[in-house]
């Protein structure tokens, strides 16, 4: 049943238990994003060293898609490259339908390529909701956009 | 309690998710019964065509639909005559009127604009924008434990520089009705005006211009069975008459020189340009259903079907009512949270489960903040509302506890 | 020329005065097709529901309606994205906006607005206030002897104190259209923004805003076959994003403190308040309409229909046209003069016909003023008008002349 | 036929050949009618002396009717005290039906009660087109208002 499939375990667990929460006193890049139509608030830190992210901290208030997406994110970005960020970024859009193309993901077998993230592809059967599993990656784009002027 | 006007509401025969609809955002905007559907639509089959300009027999039928309607408006609401209703956009047009019309030309610097903090946007922005341009400021009324308007410094607050007090007659957010009475009084004592947002409480509480002593009340036709795109602005003669239109165009001319104009009378001073008149007619038609029914009994069909609500929603646990619990002092807003259960999750559950309920921040961020919470799920009933609704609400409920492994 | 589309129109088979309806007033409004008269009775029937702020499943399709006929306005004008238009009231709605938002925001002592002497009000009295408030002030362009303006001065009168050009793409009262290419290519040498009324513009004529060169274009839907109530305003991104809001509400907003507040993105920074959403749908029907019968039809329709009028007309004793007679330069409003019958009285007679015009100064008495005619009679026309239509027309004029015994 | 009553060969004299028309110099009262719905003017100016309207001078641009309606007015209020104006202008109000009541003209009789004025009792059946006929009465009330006080 899709509500089953949209609050998965996992999910509620970054929901309730947010990785890499709080702000860093020495970030490198900040962004804020804001989805005007619900509310919902995400904002983010990154320390970067060599084009790796080095440090990450996230700030969130709103609903489990949101605020798991964004648990998710910091997770698996830390200790990554920027281009490697990037490439994640693209897979997740594309798993998520945001940006058209092939899924990376075959949503018959879950793989690693995404990690926890791989949950949110019940999401995609609430396309009112896409919105807010994307808004730490639109956030996230703005910071690496800063990072890249 | 079965509700026989349900067969007059097409749309509450669809299914949503495969089920049953049960439709609880009433307060976001009301379904509208098939007497208003056709009025609409009867109106561009037989008679459509612009008003008052006109010198044929269409143009002349349309102009009677349109200041029928405008009469039907005034008598609902107790208004002395009908050219002290104006049609505009709906409420927040009609607060932008009076921001613009009264506020930007005669606020001052130093004058005062007292407020609530339970105000919805549209009565807090327009003030926001014409304080800018005039150099008037904000004020506001804080909320009691009991989430009314907290009347306690208000004394202190009241002085000669309150040129304006603007006040929610029935919170969208929390239930509250706001107090009316009271802020007139002390408004009466400093001779500041008195405006009504009565978006909430015209719908939903029997209304009359002229026992409630403010000198402006505005409402949208949308949250009252009738068609979007419209709404009024009633407001004293006296006030209206001197005030300046906010907005210039046709219709609200006396004449037109290339540097300078002059206004046409009241109401129309305040209408500039081809007006919402298929939406005025049906307004009327809006007007005409709650009028059968009986603004006395759909407030008593409210006061038991949220009374109702509160017994059953307070059987769910992990579930807080933002808002009073006493009927008597509240409308059919009922405004919760769900334990951690963020209320975007709330609403998507259960319209899962065809119930459709708002979530979010209610276009009331400054309540909101003041209350402390990110946001709310709000279920909100009008005339149409049963009780299988709120059964429904309530198994919705259970099952978003069941998928968040709430015990 | 018979005229396929007429079946479409419930209205046009009724009849006035026992008479068939020949409805000739369509630059005041237009009729509605049933397909636009249906679209808005459907959207009531089954997805009606506030937009943007909801997490059900009506708020989503409703949204999706509102958004999809966003999409159709732009494409149907050739702007480059959906968020280059916004909803309004009409195109007075439009016209006040930018007064205001733009206008009051930016305008000083010593600034010039441009306009024209044929303009409508809408297009004359928003800039009066504004300038009332700023201290900027009004510049006309007069007409040339073929009611065309006259643009032989304008390199004198365009200098960097003009900030805003505002001009009629089509004249309600002359059906002259105005010479917007010109006025950009000028403004663009002194930077002055360049707003084009298209209230008649819009349905009469193919338009482009991508190579119009305007920086805005207003128009309203019930005279393109849409609904009361709502019109819209494209407007460039770059000086959308620029531009403050006129009004404030709910939908308008990032975020509301209580003291200040941070806009939304366009197109909703402009759209403060619940929408005309049933009417946004309606406006979207409208436009598939038109697309069905293709902007270069409606043109060549309405060349070939104002070509039939003006011979027609010049078989009437003692009636003077008052507008161009090359049908290159003009649309289908087609004014005139009846001896020294007066237009009410023309009006009149033609109602007893069945035959519907208007008559008086049509909302431009900085206009009629300046060709020195206190009134005029006005037929117009549009898709569904027909050579019987004027057939009726000619011979209500023949009665006319009879009756104030003309000979 | 209903417009062919309207139009009476009276009205149309009155209307191109009003009476009165122009200013006076040494006007007691003067008042001015516009409807705004149609643009129609009508201004009047008063010579009163011992209650007694002695000059009258009217000007107007509009319809026939409302032009009409203001030529017979000014012609049958001269010589009249404002009592006996009053009286007429009720009259005339009564035979429009602006105000309720039993008119004072028998349409099957016309008699001379009005004078040319009972000619404008074909208005009647175009009740858009009353306004104009009273345009010239409301301007009068006006200017009478202003002798009164
Ligand atoms: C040229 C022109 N501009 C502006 C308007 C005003 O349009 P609306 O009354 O729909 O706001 C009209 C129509 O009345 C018009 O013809
Ligand atoms: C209390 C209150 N005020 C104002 C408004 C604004 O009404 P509208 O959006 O119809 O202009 C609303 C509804 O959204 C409301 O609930």
């Amino acid at each position: 049943m899709a509500l089953e499939e949209l609050y998965r375990e996992v999910i509620l667990d970054h929901y309730r238990n947010p990785r890499h929460k709080g702000s860093l006193s020495h970030a490198d890049f900040h962004a804020e994003g804001l989805n005007p139509s619900c509310g919902d608030e995400f904002s983010l830190d990154l320390a970067v060293a060599d084009g790796v992210i080095v440090e990450v901290a996230t700030q969130g208030q709103g609903c489990s898609i949101s605020q798991a997406s964004g648990s998710m994110m910091a997770d698996i970005i830390k200790g990554k490259t920027v281009a490697e960020v990037e490439e994640i970024s693209t897979n997740f859009k594309l798993m998520m339908a945001i940006e058209e193309g092939e899924s990376p993901i075959d949503p018959a077998r879950p793989g690693a390529v995404l990690g926890d993230l791989e949950a949110l592809q019940g999401v995609r059967k609430f396309p009112v909701r896409i919105k807010c599993a994307d808004l730490p990656w639109t956030t996230l784009a703005d910071a690496l956009e800063a990072a890249q002027s | 309690m079965t509700n026989h006007l349900r067969a007059d509401f097409p749309i509450l025969d669809r299914l949503v998710n495969g089920k049953r609809l049960a439709y609880l955002d009433s307060g976001a905007t009301t379904q509208k019964p098939i007497q208003v559907i056709d009025a609409v639509a009867d109106y561009y089959k037989t008679c459509n065509s612009n008003v008052h300009r006109g010198a044929h027999t269409l143009a002349d039928e349309a102009t009677t639909a349109y200041e029928g309607a405008r009469a039907k408006v005034a008598q609902f609401i107790g208004a002395d005559s009908s050219d002290e209703v104006v049609f505009t956009k709906g409420t927040t047009g009609a607060l932008n009127t009076i921001a613009y019309g009264w506020g930007l030309n005669r606020l001052q610097e130093g004058d005062r604009i007292l407020l609530t903090v339970m105000e919805h946007h549209a009565n807090v922005v327009p003030w926001q924008l014409v304080a800018k341009h005039t150099g008037a400021e904000l004020v506001y009324l804080e909320l009691d434990d009991n989430y009314r308007v907290d009347l306690s410094g208000l004394d202190k607050i009241m002085d000669e520089r309150v040129k304006i007090v603007s006040v929610s007659g029935m919170s969208n957010v929390t239930g509250a009705i706001g107090p009316v009475a009271e802020l007139v009084a002390a408004a009466r004592r400093v001779g500041a005006i008195v405006i009504v947002d009565g978006a909430q409480s015209v719908p939903h509480l029997p209304t009359n211009v002229a026992t409630l002593g403010a000198d402006f009340v505005v409402f949208s036709a949308h949250k009252m069975l009738g068609p979007t795109g419209i709404g009024a602005l009633w407001g004293r003669r006296e006030i209206l008459n001197e005030m300046e239109p906010a907005e210039g165009g046709g219709e609200m001319i006396a004449d037109v020189q290339l540097y300078e104009s002059r206004w046409a009378p009241i109401p129309h001073k305040f209408e500039a340009g081809t007006p919402p008149i298929a939406q005025a007619v049906g307004f009327g038609a809006a007007i005409d259903y709650l009028e059968k029914i009986g603004m006395t009994e759909v407030r008593r069909h409210e006061i038991e079907i949220t009374q109702y609500a509160l017994d059953r929603l307070a059987e769910v646990p992990d579930l807080r009512i933002v808002g009073p619990t006493d009927v008597a002092i509240r409308g059919g807003a009922v405004s919760f949270e769900l334990g951690d259960v963020h209320p975007h999750d709330v609403a998507t559950i259960l319209d899962q489960e065809g119930v459709a309920v708002r979530a979010g921040h209610h276009c009331a961020k400054p309540l909101m903040r003041y209350l402390n919470v990110p946001a709310t799920a709000r279920a909100s009933f009008y005339v149409y509302t049963t009780p299988e609704d709120i059964d429904q609400l309530v198994t919705g409920l259970h099952r978003a506890r069941e998928l968040f492994g709430l015990t």
